[in-house]
């Protein structure tokens, strides 16, 4: 699957472009961070001498030296508090976090302290910590490495939650994040790391606010982000060839959630889909449902529905783990069904 | 192991009159701060969890003495003496206390949280232990911009079980950083005495476990928390690492306002009262003839009136309009 | 404020009644159970000694003494965990977490493992572990003691998750979740600990999965549980005063979620609003808009609303404090507007 | 302080010839094992994370050496030894590995979930850490029921840096519970070092901390590893609660397959091969005239067997059917 980049909204892009994975773009971006400002540092399990658990650091230990490329102990709670800490005293840590799973260990400094620190101090502090957490399925993990915990994220005011789908935002979100003052967490799926792409190699920080259009179309409108937004572009392709044209929306940020764009093109479309790889009761895919249904009601000419994960831990053997994942086929059957046919 | 730092002039505490006094005044405003706060709180003027410090207060005020305006200060729920100490005005520590738009913190944090970016006061927080990690990663800053500044933390002997202890403390001696990890050791995590939450009784202990030096104060005798601060501070500042100190205490109230005190003796409580820090350390001035009835009487109507000033601008102060509930979630930005 | 009680599905309801508080209904519930079954055991932070943070379990240490209760170190991590090994190893525990927030300290083990382990052992073991969790704003607690992350815990496939919201089901909901050989988690809202009502003195087990109708209703169907539910029964008073006759349900369950309930209840009167004290945004609520959307979108006469907590951490000062938090004026609102008054 | 349980009879093992075949026997079954499953896992039979035991059997072989049926077994994800000495049939654990229904979870677990009932198998678990709450909970258990059986947790060096790991040892102490806590430390947790991860690298030393009896034993010696297992079995079954054995070992290979092992030298690998416990006890037994050629092919051969044949059991399985998807999540209860 090589997921398309569209045009993300992002100021000064010129000039030529190249071919490059998704794990490179985003060690170019941690690379650019770590030239471009002496704050940034990059701190976690085995990003430095192991190269990082998903290689996408290896190299940069050398370059930057042990004290910015920065091994822990494996301590999630410690080292992303030390993170938020550090952020608190003037450095601007990129924090990574393996696998979500992982992060639950890591949640009472997340929820009930960089999310909190701005508004108990009255303003007076500021976080701008921005933690990197791998999260999905598909590469037969199993129940305790598979997790999608993007909308527990999302659900907490004071953080920021963006989900890079593309080559493109995975290149250039960090450095926007980075300038971000508030706490912004980068949901990494660990499916795309391989996945290639084509980018402009000049391009500058994006907004990361906005979802983009990756595919415009009238029929229906298909939702989706980070994981999914591949798959949703081939059951586009799918239903094109049946004279169905989708409009594919990569919501690029989990929150704010970027509503406008949402029910703009549900407006025009009169139907939408919500791919997510959540599990269906609670999942993000959930809001999206309950804010098109707030906002577009009478617009719509049929129900929203969710294509998300079956509710069950991720299973080892890979038939189950497929079947318990959104797939291109249900994503088709649901747009369908929205149209009647 | 008890380290003993080298023994230079920064670390001895100056034992004049003036610094003597100044340690019993400070622990009286304090002391006072607090007596009226408990009064607040059954005139409802205070609300949510109200946690005093009274008995304790030999610690923080031996320990914030030590500190330079640059260090950092990150503390517990338990923290008013710490803020006012540090130097926060009281007028706006209690006006916090109140919720009022005044308090240090707009009202929004209240007791537990209480804030300032002026004195490099970095909370407050109601998660036991939460405020380890939170220490490390400010001492890891200074580290990585060199400055040479010391990050003290203080927590209770209940946080010492909890895995965020257990991680920030490895983390702060396996990278040297400059953090001054003092436990307040009151004996009791809310109704949970020492012997009932950990097996190790001796903190200190625990901590060398660690490889950092570690030692025990008598948390109730302002100047020997003072001097072991000193040495704590100065071994820090010349860049060996973080230090640790347990602080023997104890808390003569209850844990907060709604607790009745049904794990402890009222005779224990009667004991330890012999050993009040303020009391101590007034008597032993008095037979060494360094105060008289009329600096006593000074110091304490200057707190009293100190008080009565933090209830007058709290009462004065107004309520945050509800338009602005959502402020202060995200940042807000001047556009470009 | 006193909630009503109406008749929850129970079997061997029988004879007199008693006026009760929901701390007292706990605490009975807790008693019963550690004289019915010898592997019954509460844990948790003061649960003993100190008599519980709530005062919910006050006299049972000398009652049962220190092993069946507990006193824990602060240790949610361990504690929770031992909870679940215990009930893996034959053991029916209850464990206690003080409030919702340091709940997060022990994700790990709650997800991680108890929710995972029988699935991942092929159904071979079972985790019966009862974990009841404080959790609420309304007591001036501010940001670090105010969270409810009841939807969260819903998301979770292999969790049971129950908000008791009378005192009746603060009574009898407990035996059923201890005879549950999956682990159940019990919210209770701390502004409900001092709320009295009627009690019949010999109730038995309640169903925990099914959604209750307090107050039958034609107009509207209000939707709540825990600790709204009070505040929604009072809006319905307010609209009943002005010819609306609302509906409201009290879900009991938040995993599994009774949906024929919720759907035959809108499918009659076409028109619903959710009250849900979690933030808005990734709500439970978004959850039960989505499934109406879903299954009742014909049956509409309305986009279906929530009624939720703004998105703050929540602010110490009372008055902030409620404007934050859903209040029967903005339920009333919210049912109006789907009547279009 | 090495607590020296007194030297029973119990504590002794049995240093017979068919004893000291058995427990060769048993690192060669885990080795050939774990060497099909690395050619497996090339050929794409094994999927996921595959974290192989080889150069760490000793450990494994000894300590459950020395369990008895009615104990506990908790591991981690490198468990595959653990379960097959354990003696979960080797064919349900390789149909596990390839995600076959006669799995000894069904498939649904694969090489990092591991789980049998019938041998008290406890996992398999793929958070570094999570298993020590549960082993905690599981010796409750025991104690409240008034059983005298020893929880056995596996852990790796990387794991003592975890907060779980300090609540548990805290509470297991505290509780005196009947828990063998084993670091299996093979001085690296993925490509982070013990120095890089560990301010004090004695990990006994840290755990002698929580005042439990803590020992230090050369992981790569069977004989050895049982040795002191028994003394802590003895122990921990006289009601005295939890024992502490540091275990040093070494992994010969990759911590998974995904590793290209950049943290470490090819030269520190050969050195520690050279202490290879397989090739140790193979060589002592030649010497001293105990193994001979023959008993050493007998062994290889019924290992070759076993692995084949739990290669061919793996092969014939079936997949589970997609319709019983979410099965299993909650329990399926017989209607009354
Ligand atoms: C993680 C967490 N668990 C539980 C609590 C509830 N709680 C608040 S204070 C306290 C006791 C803490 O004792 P200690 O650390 O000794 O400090 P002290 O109150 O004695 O100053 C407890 C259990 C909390 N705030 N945070
Ligand atoms: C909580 C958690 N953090 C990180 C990981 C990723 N991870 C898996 S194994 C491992 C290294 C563990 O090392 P150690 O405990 O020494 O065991 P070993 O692999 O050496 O046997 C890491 C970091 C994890 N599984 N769980
Ligand atoms: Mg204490
Ligand atoms: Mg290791």
């Amino acid at each position: 699957m090589t997921v398309q980049t569209a045009a993300a909204p992002k100021s000064g892009v010129v000039g030529n472009v190249v071919q490059t994975t998704y794990r490179e773009a985003l060690h170019d971006a941690i690379r650019e961070a770590l030239l471009k400002d002496q704050r940034v540092f990059l701190m976690g399990e085995d990003v430095g001498r192991y190269g990082g658990c998903y290689a996408v650091s290896r190299g940069l230990l050398d370059e930057f030296g042990p004290d910015r490329i920065r091994d822990t102990p494996l301590s999630e709670s410690a080292f992303v508090g030390a993170g938020i800490g550090a952020a608190l005293g003037g450095m601007r840590p990129i924090v990574e976090i393996m696998t979500v799973n992982f992060s639950l260990l890591a949640l009472d400094q997340i929820v009930n302290n960089a999310a909190t620190i701005r508004h108990m101090s009255g303003g007076q502090f500021n976080v701008p910590v921005v933690i990197r957490i791998a999260s999905g399925a598909g590469r037969q993990l199993a129940a305790q490495h598979s997790h999608s915990l993007e909308n527990w994220y999302a659900h907490v005011p004071g953080l920021k939650v963006v989900a890079p789908a593309t080559v493109e935002d995975a290149r250039y979100m960090l450095w926007t994040a980075l300038e971000d003052p508030d706490p912004v967490i980068i949901f990494e799926h660990v499916m795309l790391y391989n996945v290639t792409g084509i980018l402009s190699a000049d391009g500058g920080p994006v907004d990361i606010g906005k979802a983009v259009i990756r595919r415009p179309g009238r029929d229906v409108t298909l939702i989706a982000y980070g994981g999914t937004l591949g798959k949703t572009l081939d059951a586009a392709e799918t239903l094109e060839a049946d004279g169905i044209a989708a409009e594919v929306i990569d919501l690029r940020s989990l929150r704010p959630l970027d509503t406008g764009t949402i029910l703009r093109s549900v407006s025009r479309t009169r139907r939408a889909v919500i791919v997510d790889e959540g599990w269906r009761t609670g999942s993000l895919a959930a809001e999206i449902s309950a804010i098109i249904m707030e906002d577009a009601f009478w617009d719509l000419d049929a129900p929203v529905s969710r294509v998300c994960t079956a509710e069950v831990p991720i299973p080892y053997p890979r038939h189950l783990e497929q079947a318990a994942l959104p797939q291109p086929a249900a994503i088709v059957a649901a747009a369908r069904a929205t149209l009647g046919r | 192991m008890t380290t003993a730092a080298p023994d230079t002039h920064a670390q001895k505490p100056h034992l004049t009159r003036e610094h003597l006094l100044h340690l019993l005044r400070q622990m009286i405003r304090v002391r006072r701060f607090e007596e009226r706060c408990v009064e607040l709180y059954q005139q409802e003027k205070i609300r949510g969890f109200l946690h005093v410090y009274i008995g304790e207060e030999a610690v923080a005020v031996g320990v914030l003495e030590t500190l330079e305006a640059a260090d950092t200060v990150v503390a517990t729920y338990r923290e008013h003496g710490h803020a006012i100490i540090r130097g926060v005005p009281m007028d706006a520590v209690m006006a916090e206390m109140y919720g009022k738009a005044e308090g240090c913190c707009l009202g929004r944090g209240g007791s537990m949280h209480l804030f300032d970016a002026g004195t490099r006061f970095y909370g407050g927080n109601a998660i036991v232990a939460g405020g380890l990690p939170l220490a490390v990663g400010l001492a890891l800053a200074d580290r990585m911009a060199g400055r040479h500044q010391v990050t003290a933390c203080f927590f209770g002997d209940g946080a010492v079980a909890e895995g965020e202890f257990h991680e920030s403390l490895n983390l702060a001696e396996l990278w040297r950083l400059p953090v001054l990890f003092i436990c307040e050791n009151n004996l009791y995590a809310m109704g949970t005495s020492l012997e009932r939450s950990q097996s190790q009784t001796d903190i200190h202990l625990k901590a060398q476990s660690y490889n950092l030096p570690a030692e025990v104060v008598d948390g109730m005798d302002v100047v020997a928390v003072e001097a072991a601060a000193r040495r704590a501070g100065a071994f820090i500042r010349s860049g060996q690492g973080p230090y640790f100190l347990e602080c023997r205490t104890y808390r003569f109230r209850a844990h907060s306002m709604f607790d009745p005190q049904l794990y402890r003796e009222k005779a224990e409580v009667e004991t330890w009262r012999k050993h009040d820090p303020i009391d101590r350390l007034t008597s032993w001035l008095r037979e060494t003839g360094t105060l008289h009835d009329v600096d006593l009487l000074a110091i304490e109507s200057d707190a009293t009136m100190e008080v009565d000033k933090s209830v007058a601008f709290a009462e004065a102060g107004h309520w945050e309009p509800l338009e602005q509930l959502t402020r202060h979630v995200y940042t807000e930005r001047a556009l470009p």
